[in-house]
């Protein structure tokens, strides 16, 4: 099994050199620790930065510098501001190669939810609506099933969607899993983990065919 | 046709109960610190604010929600405001929830003449209910339309008394779009600097969709999330 | 009677104090030239510029800096340069108070066409079909009749429309007339014209009523 | 993933005969002179050349007009080329005519990812012919579509190796929109700087959009209409 930093080691591993990546708040933003070394990859704040760099010293932080989760952050040589019709353009467009969300629920056809709760008070769904909409290569970083034990991986979505049909791969505590059109297909297994373990919690079409290869990290 | 003016009191004379208003800035980065406070102090009601985010408690348009100036909000994400969240579940205020490149855009088209264009994001979620879709390419869309509003409210960092803007960092966010946006368009800057200080090529929003120009005072700039790494 | 110097003198006088206007090539261009002193207006050129100044000394020529007729100008202080999309998403939403226009033909609707002539090579709109389809407040500079003394001011256009509807006021070498509903309304009389050539040089529907005032230049 | 190339013929080297290519420029102002002279070089054929003018007969894309390379020009003005002329009557080229605004909104759209958006621009006219119209506010807009192209060719001031851009004065004209806009962007520019060296609140182009850029030389900027006062 995975914890949060093994999940966003092993989304690493997805990285190419030259790669814009956008990361999404909370697990794929640990991506960032581990881009290989001496791999160029940049990555895209929605909030209109290209090139963000890691979190300020003490001296550095700039009330006028933060990225899309509003934490105060700093630049790199080669980083560029823009407006956010300019950042949404570069996502709707697919200029970014790679987008890496959180989910509280997919599907077996790449549909995702991951803004609303009915019944709790809403926040919004901030760009996540855009990039689930535009990217052409999301992975999502999830937990396998939710604190009651539950499948977050699901035949139908119970929570409102976000987007139908765009998660391509998933990484979760347990597995690697691509979506295809016959549903999750298991590619990896997370240290410790069975077949058996991901079949008792995926609840949506799982096909476990072909080599199954223990996750490298 | 004096665009510069004193402060924000004046700027903001026109603003009208139950008027449409633009506010620039993400989180609390880029707002328009001095219209906001001089909108609390005037006390105009019934606002609807077109933003990305509703402030926080006791900052940004947070300042406004505590007054009960605001009527409706139209931003992509309001967590972080417990004031917003009582009156939202009490029914004192509406929310309409828009994702954020459809509310950039939506913004930008405005300033365009662009009265609707089409866009993925949304399509077969709630966002979507009510809404022309379309097929382009083998994906699907929505149509989504400009927004009307009275006024835009926006901050930069250095601006010239001909209107020209020049934003700094993640600063700029939804400030050059709603610039170009309002109908009447005020903007207040750090500094406020003669014409030809600016250089032409480096200018953000160019002077012809800025009525009203002032330079701010006692920007505080909050930080939401001060994040650090140790060392230096 | 005017000659192009003076249509462009007498449209100089709707000018106001603050003012952002689009020149068209030719007549409208020379507008420029009698802004009143004093008077604070500010040229825009659709390629890309706002506030176009004069054209450059011999030792200020910048291949880099033209303006929408494609000659060398200069800039003022206050200038500022932006891309062809933010130049006509100016005009569309209406910033730019005054656009001046020639024509080849008006009609008494205001239907504008300035743009081909079938059967000879055609150049392409360049702009002035967005200029027509965006401005409020579009004054026409144009002389009444063609070369062969037939007029410009019809009922129905004859050549390919530019757009529909857009002329408010028309200044030729005979007047000044309002576009309203009911068609040409004579307003103003250029030096040594009388109401009656304005009738003999007009074919659209002329309305002549109320006080007709000499030209002030 | 290497962004600098060495030169224009390797920078276009991807360039096939039949694709679609934007170039940047309005007039002689700002076009990519040295991709241009590599695809006379090379000799591509059947073009289609998305540029808001065809150049004049012996520069800029008149230079490709000679050569008979352009199969399709889609531009606003194409006056000023006597050879062009004499292509367009002989049948051996296509022209589209498009408004200027209509023709900077495509490429903007392309590049924004919105497939189609409403313009006003043409109604009532020929270019309005077989076009979706639809009324909003009590006032007609047609329906027109993002640009579809291969390859987008432009020309910037400055530029740093991580492909972000910087346009001078009104060469910037159509360059940012078509170099966020083609599926493959070109940039060729007349300093090639390290990245750092350029602020990053002066980028018009964020280097995303840039597959290739190089170093241009010799650059003749011809000036089309030489307008001058006597004086000092």
């Amino acid at each position: 099994m995975l914890d949060k930093n093994g999940i966003a080691k092993r989304i690493a591993r997805e990285l190419k050199d030259g790669y814009y990546v956008n990361l999404g708040i909370g697990v794929p933003t640990l991506v960032a620790n581990y881009i290989p070394e001496g791999m160029h990859v940049t990555l895209q704040s929605e909030n209109g930065l290209l090139g963000m760099g890691p979190f300020p010293y003490e001296h550095e932080v700039d009330a006028d510098l933060i990225n899309a989760g509003k934490q105060t952050v700093t630049t790199l040589p080669g980083s560029s501001f823009f407006d956010s019709a300019t950042s949404f353009g570069m996502i709707r467009s697919g200029r970014v190669d790679l987008t890496v969300l959180g989910a509280m629920e997919i599907n077996d056809r790449g549909d995702i939810a991951n803004w609303k709760i009915p019944g709790k008070m809403v926040k919004g769904m901030g760009g996540a609506m855009d990039l689930v909409a535009s990217a052409q290569n999301i992975i999502v970083a999830m937990m396998h099933t939710n604190k009651a034990g539950e499948s977050k991986l699901l035949k139908e979505c119970t929570l409102p969607i976000t987007g139908l049909g765009c998660v391509k791969k998933v990484v979760t505590d347990l597995c690697v899993m691509d979506i295809t059109e016959r549903g999750f297909e298991l590619r990896e297994l997370a240290p410790g983990v069975s077949v058996e373990d991901v079949k008792k919690a995926t609840d949506g079409r799982l096909v476990i065919e072909g080599e199954i290869r223990q996750m490298e990290l | 046709m004096k665009k510069v003016v004193a402060n924000a009191d004046e700027a903001i004379s026109g603003i009208q109960d139950g008027m449409t208003l633009m506010l620039g800035g993400f989180g609390l980065c880029g707002i328009p610190e001095n219209s906001i406070a001089a909108l609390v102090k005037k006390g105009t009601k019934r606002l609807t604010c077109i933003s990305n985010n509703a402030g926080v408690d006791d900052f940004g348009i947070g300042l406004m929600l505590q007054q009960k100036q605001v009527k409706k909000m139209i931003s992509s994400y309001v967590g972080e405001n417990a004031e917003f969240e009582r009156q939202l579940l009490s029914g004192e205020l509406e929310v309409e929830l828009i994702p954020q490149g459809t509310l950039a855009e939506r913004c930008r088209a405005a300033g365009a003449g662009i009265p609707a264009f089409f866009t993925p994001a949304g399509f077969g979620t709630e966002v979507a209910e009510g809404k022309e879709t379309r097929e382009f390419n083998g994906k699907m869309y929505l149509l989504e339309h400009a927004f009307d509003s009275d006024y835009a409210i926006v901050k930069a960092w250095k601006g010239d008394t001909e209107g020209n803007l020049i934003f700094k960092g993640t600063a700029r966010n939804f400030n050059p779009m709603m610039a170009m946006a309002g109908k009447i368009t005020i903007a207040e800057v750090e500094e406020l600097v003669q014409p030809g200080e600016l250089d032409a090529n480096e200018i953000h929003v160019p002077g012809i969709f800025v009525n009203h120009i002032f330079k701010g005072v006692n920007y505080e700039k909050r930080i939401e999330q001060r994040t650090v790494r140790v060392g230096s």
